[in-house]
């Protein structure tokens, strides 16, 4: 028998959605055991690399006001957002700032003394509260460091969880690897909140950090859970080459050009109003004509961009508020943003897409709730605006450590009835199946053929045979013989994850491309060349995508939630 | 990628776990342009040479803290390091000192976070609710963009432990809270938001404790943030001796209808 | 254990005995340089000739001198010896037998020392 | 008083610790790691060299027979060079000592503030080195004077 642990909460992830919710399940009752799972050590999770700011109405009295934000955001998403979600979060977010700035946050101030806010893509007020250019960073650490208060909080770092277990249609609890040793435990508790975060490594050129690989959303796939959206993949204007490396958008907000080859701020003939920060959808297309017409630069590399322009903003500006860029174009890209411009190139950023839930993160199973950007409570529609997703990590993270919270003091644990045939089944498929599997193909090889098919096939603009191509190829790779691990030693053996995270991979990008297919429109960040029209009349709806036992995902529809605006024209 | 197409040779520590963890170094030979990092490079030698190197990475942009290893000797960030920087045709890789060992470059850093935790790194604060639980709390702390600064630089603090590798001290007193855990007092410390200075300072005036640090200064040498422990620590150690008055004054909240 | 009795009362904090090793440091430095110049008033072979030295203790000031630098010294260099071994090796048990010898050594010296001065300043 | 670390939680483990090691090499951390080297060398040093010399005053009580044979002891070349040590030392271990006295007291090491990338950390500043060398020189200094005196007199 493998070991089991027993918690009242068992929380998958500990970016900032993750952390957020054991803070809000722990100071619910002290007496609530709380364990936050994390295939990294928890602080190191993907949200410290969150730069530019967290959206919040702070200043209504100073000409911001709630609406607006609800508005921008579901502007921005092209009105494919659930409007009540939109609502919520606007709602909720001012309250998890100030929380914020309770727990030691260093946000940037005001001469007078007050949290400061910077212009962000797609806002109509300066409404990205930020610290520097870490937002991300610093509040990662803030919360870290207030979960350490909290004896009740259990951190496993460096567990990588396998699989869900659950009992028909309630949640029990998840497979686990302790990484260090190679142990396969169970951890069971009433509830469980999927914190996984985003899954942008299925892209080669992406700025998510090396671990946002989408086995969280494999997981509840695999339980049988719908993945809504998945082909609204953002694409940010700025990253930098050959790393990927994101230039916040902050840069822009803070007044930053882009500029094509002849010198031009090209965006004036895209978004007259708006220029650099019309929303990024907007602004990456046009990057992509501007390229598609010759105006681009070609990076040393060999690879096609354009150019980001701060040298205007002098020195101190520089220094001062976009301290953490400078840093990264001298590191990365040899290039001091306070002398020259920086080359930069549309780059993999956000999954709009992810694991189907209500307004209030609660999914198809009971007592299993997400947050954060593995969820989509369909906030973000068919495109984020910048700055809402660390929005979007705390307000669900704080509801749903709540809910959970309130879940596991009403069922205790005497509602699981942990179903071992399930545990040894996904014992077979990662330790028969995978770790002890056989293959003469290179797994890293097929990796790299699987991010590049999706950078090719799957990027800012896609057609029919783009995508069709690029699903072929994904299936065929599925079926070479690649599943297999070189290294057989249990202990800290990160070929075995990388292998198993691989198999996710395939499976996710399958549904993505799958998703793009099916949606003949063009709608936000999905831009079809074949249908450049967006089609409220057809498509004015969700897309869900269920798990079949490795054949074709099951596509299905799932209708948009409208509360106060109707779908209008989009212009920035 | 096009450019300078040059080899390098990386030496990387290995643990050997069939012979009872009898330890050695592999070379690998690695392809490098003027981009590569060391982790693009044992990435690399992790894909194509031998996929069982053992290496702890996640942001590859020095943000995370993973990475920290010694390179050449110098505890450092293999993400953070550039080849063409280095300057040499063979690269060695070693895992931090002063961490036990895992495997191969992975190190358990559970003693360094049960330090950092053991000074209470959070907020401290009697007069004003740390949780908001209605609305008439929603006001801010007000903070001067000055009273930010006094503090910021050691809020940049990653926790890769590189300091900790670095420093004399730590390399024969596990109890020794270290360079990292130490200069996390000092932020919240000069945190206007704090007005508890006893308990911390308690925790720390102890034969184990802060005045375990004589300055050697290595960890600054070796923090990747610019977070200057070493400054942070000896500021403390001022306050702690009364030698240097603290003329923090302790910041209140915004009053509600106050612009 | 035995050795470890009521030492908890008995200890001081540990930034007093830090405030004590400073001041120890920097007193005994003047009282050093009185001591060295002492020495360097007359040729240096001269200085070490026995009647001269005997001489010098039977300046009671200069004896008291040397008592304070015997006693500065000592604290702080036995300090300075024990902060180096507590940081080599981390046992409560260790600690304590570190804490005692070097007080013992310490007392040790000094009483050595004070004899030395006493007998030769002839009181 | 309740939150004091209670050590017994930090095991032994000193695998993958450094040790005394650690000081084989002073300079590769730079000048501050050298200062640190120095300081507890020349304070180790002292205090045998304080030890000896409260020994060696002690043949005072003897007479002045037992004095000069004592004397006789330390006027051989070795006795001298050890000497020569004790002046460096003493010299180096002082100047140094109040340098970190005021340093370990947050004096000279400028103020924390915003930094700006390359890193510079503050603390390993100009006056702080200079110090060392200062420290280092003068100790040099005393040793050839030192020198000059006990072997220009044809120890
Ligand atoms: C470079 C960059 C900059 C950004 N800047 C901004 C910004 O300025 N403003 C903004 O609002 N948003 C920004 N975003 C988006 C935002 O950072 C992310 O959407 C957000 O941080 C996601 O947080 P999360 O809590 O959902 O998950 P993450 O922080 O991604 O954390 C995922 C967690 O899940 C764990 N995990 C995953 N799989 C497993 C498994 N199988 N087993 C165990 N644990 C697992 C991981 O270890 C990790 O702890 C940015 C994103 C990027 C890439
Ligand atoms: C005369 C002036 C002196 C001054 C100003 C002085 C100052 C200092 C200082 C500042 C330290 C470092 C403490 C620390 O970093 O924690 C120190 C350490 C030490 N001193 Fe002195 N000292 C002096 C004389 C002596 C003498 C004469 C001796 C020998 C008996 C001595 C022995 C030591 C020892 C053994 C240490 C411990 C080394 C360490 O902690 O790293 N000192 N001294
Ligand atoms: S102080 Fe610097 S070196 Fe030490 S853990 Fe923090 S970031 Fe790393
Ligand atoms: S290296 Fe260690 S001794 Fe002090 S100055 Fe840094 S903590
Ligand atoms: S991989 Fe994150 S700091 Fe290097």
């Amino acid at each position: 028998m493998t070991e089991t642990l027993l918690y009242d909460i068992i929380i998958v992830g500990s970016g900032l959605a993750g952390l957020r919710a054991a803070i809000s399940a722990a100071s619910k009752n002290k007496n609530l055991k709380i364990a936050v799972i994390s295939k990294v050590q928890v602080m190191r999770s993907h949200s410290v690399s969150a730069e530019g700011g967290t959206a919040a109405v702070l200043y209504e009295n100073e000409g911001d006001n709630l609406e607006s934000h609800i508005y921008d955001t579901i502007k921005g998403s092209d009105f494919l957002a659930d409007q009540d979600v939109a609502e919520l979060l606007v709602k909720k977010i001012p309250y998890e700032i100030i929380q914020l700035d309770r727990w030691g946050m260093p946000w940037s101030r005001k001469e007078n003394g007050r949290i400061d806010q910077r212009k962000f893509g797609g806002y109509s007020f300066p409404r990205a509260t930020y610290a520097q250019d870490k937002v991300g960073f610093y509040e990662m650490q803030t919360l870290y460091d207030t979960c350490l208060k909290y004896e009740n909080i259990t951190f496993f770092n460096e567990w990588f969880c396998t699989s869900i277990l659950h009992n028909s249609n309630t949640f029990q609890g998840f497979t686990c690897i302790e990484i260090k040793n190679g142990h396969f435990v169970n951890m069971v508790a009433p509830s469980g909140i999927i914190c996984t975060g985003g899954a942008g490594r299925i892209y080669s050129f992406s700025t998510y950090a090396y671990s946002s690989t989408p086995d969280g959303l494999d997981m509840a796939y695999r339980a049988g859970l719908a993945l809504k959206d998945m082909e609204f993949v953002q694409f940010h204007p700025t990253g930098i080459i050959p790393s990927g490396i994101l230039i916040t958008e902050g840069a822009r907000g803070e007044g930053g050009y882009l500029i094509n080859s002849k010198g031009e701020r090209f965006m004036k003939n895209y978004a007259k109003d708006k220029l650099e920060l019309a929303s990024r959808d907007v602004v990456s297309r046009a990057m992509i004509t501007e390229i598609q017409a010759g105006r681009g630069f070609k990076h040393v590399s060999g690879v096609d961009c354009l150019k980001l322009d701060l040298t205007h903003l002098g020195d101190e500006k520089i220094k001062g508020k976009l301290a953490g860029i400078r840093e990264i174009g001298i590191k990365f890209s040899g290039v001091d943003v306070i002398n020259e411009p920086i080359e930069v190139r549309p780059v993999c950023h956000y999954m709009m897409g992810g694991i189907h839930s209500n307004v209030d993160g609660a999914t198809e199973l009971n007592g299993l709730w997400v947050a954060g950007e593995a969820a989509c409570n369909s906030l973000h529609g068919a495109n984020r605006l910048g700055a809402n997703s660390t929005s979007e990590c705390l307000v669900w993270g704080a509801i749903t450590g709540e809910l959970a919270a309130n879940y596991s003091i009403k069922y205790k644990s005497n509602s699981i009835n942990v179903d071992n045939q399930q545990i040894s089944t996904e014992e077979k498929r990662i330790f028969d199946r995978i770790f002890r599997g056989k293959g003469d193909v290179n797994p890293y090889e097929i990796r790299k053929e699987l991010t590049d098919t999706m950078d090719e096939n799957a990027y800012v603009y896609r057609t029919e045979s783009s995508l069709v191509e690029g699903l072929k190829k994904i299936r065929q790779l599925k079926s070479l013989y690649w599943k297999h691990v070189d290294d057989q030693v249990k202990e800290y053996n990160t070929n075995f994850l990388n292998v198993m995270e691989l198999d996710s991979m395939l499976r996710v990008a399958e549904v993505v491309l799958l998703g793009a297919l099916n949606r003949r429109e063009s709608r936000g960040a999905h831009s079809r060349i074949d249908y450049k029209e967006r089609d409220d009349n057809n498509f004015l709806k969700h897309t869900l995508a269920y798990y079949n036992d490795d054949g074709e995902p099951k596509m299905n529809w799932h209708p948009v939630t409208f509360t106060r605006y109707a779908p209008a024209e989009r212009r920035y | 990628m096009g450019e300078e197409n040059k080899k390098v040779v990386l030496k990387v520590f290995r643990t050997n776990y069939n012979k009872n963890e009898s330890s050695h170094y592999d070379e690998f030979e690695v392809p490098v342009n003027r981009w590569t990092t060391v982790l693009d490079a044992l990435l690399h030698v992790k894909s194509y040479s031998d996929t069982s190197v053992g290496i702890r990475y996640s942001c590859r942009m020095a943000s995370c803290g993973s990475c920290g290893m010694k390179i050449n000797g110098r505890p450092s960030l293999a993400c953070y390091t550039k080849i063409s920087e280095l300057n040499k045709d063979v690269i060695v890789c070693e895992p931090l000192s002063n961490f036990p060992r895992i495997r191969d470059l992975v190190t358990d850093f559970s003693q360094f976070f049960d330090h950092h935790k053991k000074i209470e790194p959070f907020i401290h604060n009697d007069l004003v609710p740390l949780d908001i639980k209605d609305k008439d709390d929603l006001v801010e702390f007000e903070q001067s963009p000055k009273e930010v600064d006094d503090y910021l630089q050691f809020s940049y603090c990653i926790k890769c432990g590189l300091c900790y590798s670095a420093c004399p001290t730590v390399a024969t007193d596990p109890s020794f809270p270290g360079p990292q855990a130490l200069s996390q007092t000092y932020r919240y410390i000069a945190d206007n938001r704090d007005n508890d200075k006893s308990t911390r300072f308690n925790i720390l005036d102890e034969r184990h404790g802060i005045w375990r640090c004589h300055f050697a200064g290595s960890c600054s040498a070796v923090c990747p943030k610019g977070v200057d422990p070493a400054l942070g620590i000896q500021l403390l150690k001022g306050h702690m001796m009364g030698f240097s008055k603290n003329d923090k004054k302790v910041a209140n909240l915004r009053a509600k209808n106050k612009e | 254990m035995g050795v470890n009795f009521n030492m908890a009362s008995l200890r001081l904090r540990e930034s007093q005995i830090m405030k004590i090793h400073y001041l120890t440091g920097i007193v005994s430095l003047f009282a050093v340089a009185i001591h060295i110049l002492f020495r360097l008033i007359m040729p240096f072979g001269q200085s070490l000739l026995y009647q001269n030295v005997i001489s010098n203790y039977h300046n009671i000031f200069y004896a008291l001198l040397l008592e304070s630098i015997l006693v500065l010294i000592s604290i702080h260099g036995f300090n300075g010896l024990r902060i180096i071994l507590i940081e080599l090796k981390q046992s409560s048990r260790w600690e304590s037998t570190i804490t005692i010898l070097v007080l013992i050594s310490m007392i040790g010296i000094i009483a050595y020392g004070t004899r030395t001065i006493v007998i030769a300043s002839g009181l | 008083m309740n939150n004091v670390p209670d050590n017994k939680d930090f095991t032994m483990t000193t695998s993958g610790r450094e040790g005394i090691r650690g000081w084989l090499n002073p300079t590769r951390y730079g000048w501050e790691r050298v200062s640190y080297w120095l300081q507890r060398l020349t304070g180790l040093g002292l205090l045998i060299y304080f030890i000896g010399h409260v020994y060696e005053t002690s043949s005072l009580t003897n007479g002045i027979n037992a004095w000069n044979s004592m004397l006789q002891l330390t006027q051989t070349l070795g006795g001298h060079l050890f000497l020569l040590f004790v002046i460096g030392a003493s010299t180096f271990h002082t100047v140094n000592g109040i340098r970190l006295i005021f340093t370990e007291s947050g004096k000279g090491l400028g103020k924390p503030g915003r930094p700006d990338y390359p890193y510079h950390a503050a603390s390993l500043n100009y006056k702080q080195k200079s110090g060392i060398w200062v420290a280092i020189l003068l100790a040099c200094i005393a040793m050839l004077y030192g020198g000059m005196v006990l072997f220009g007199q044809g120890g």
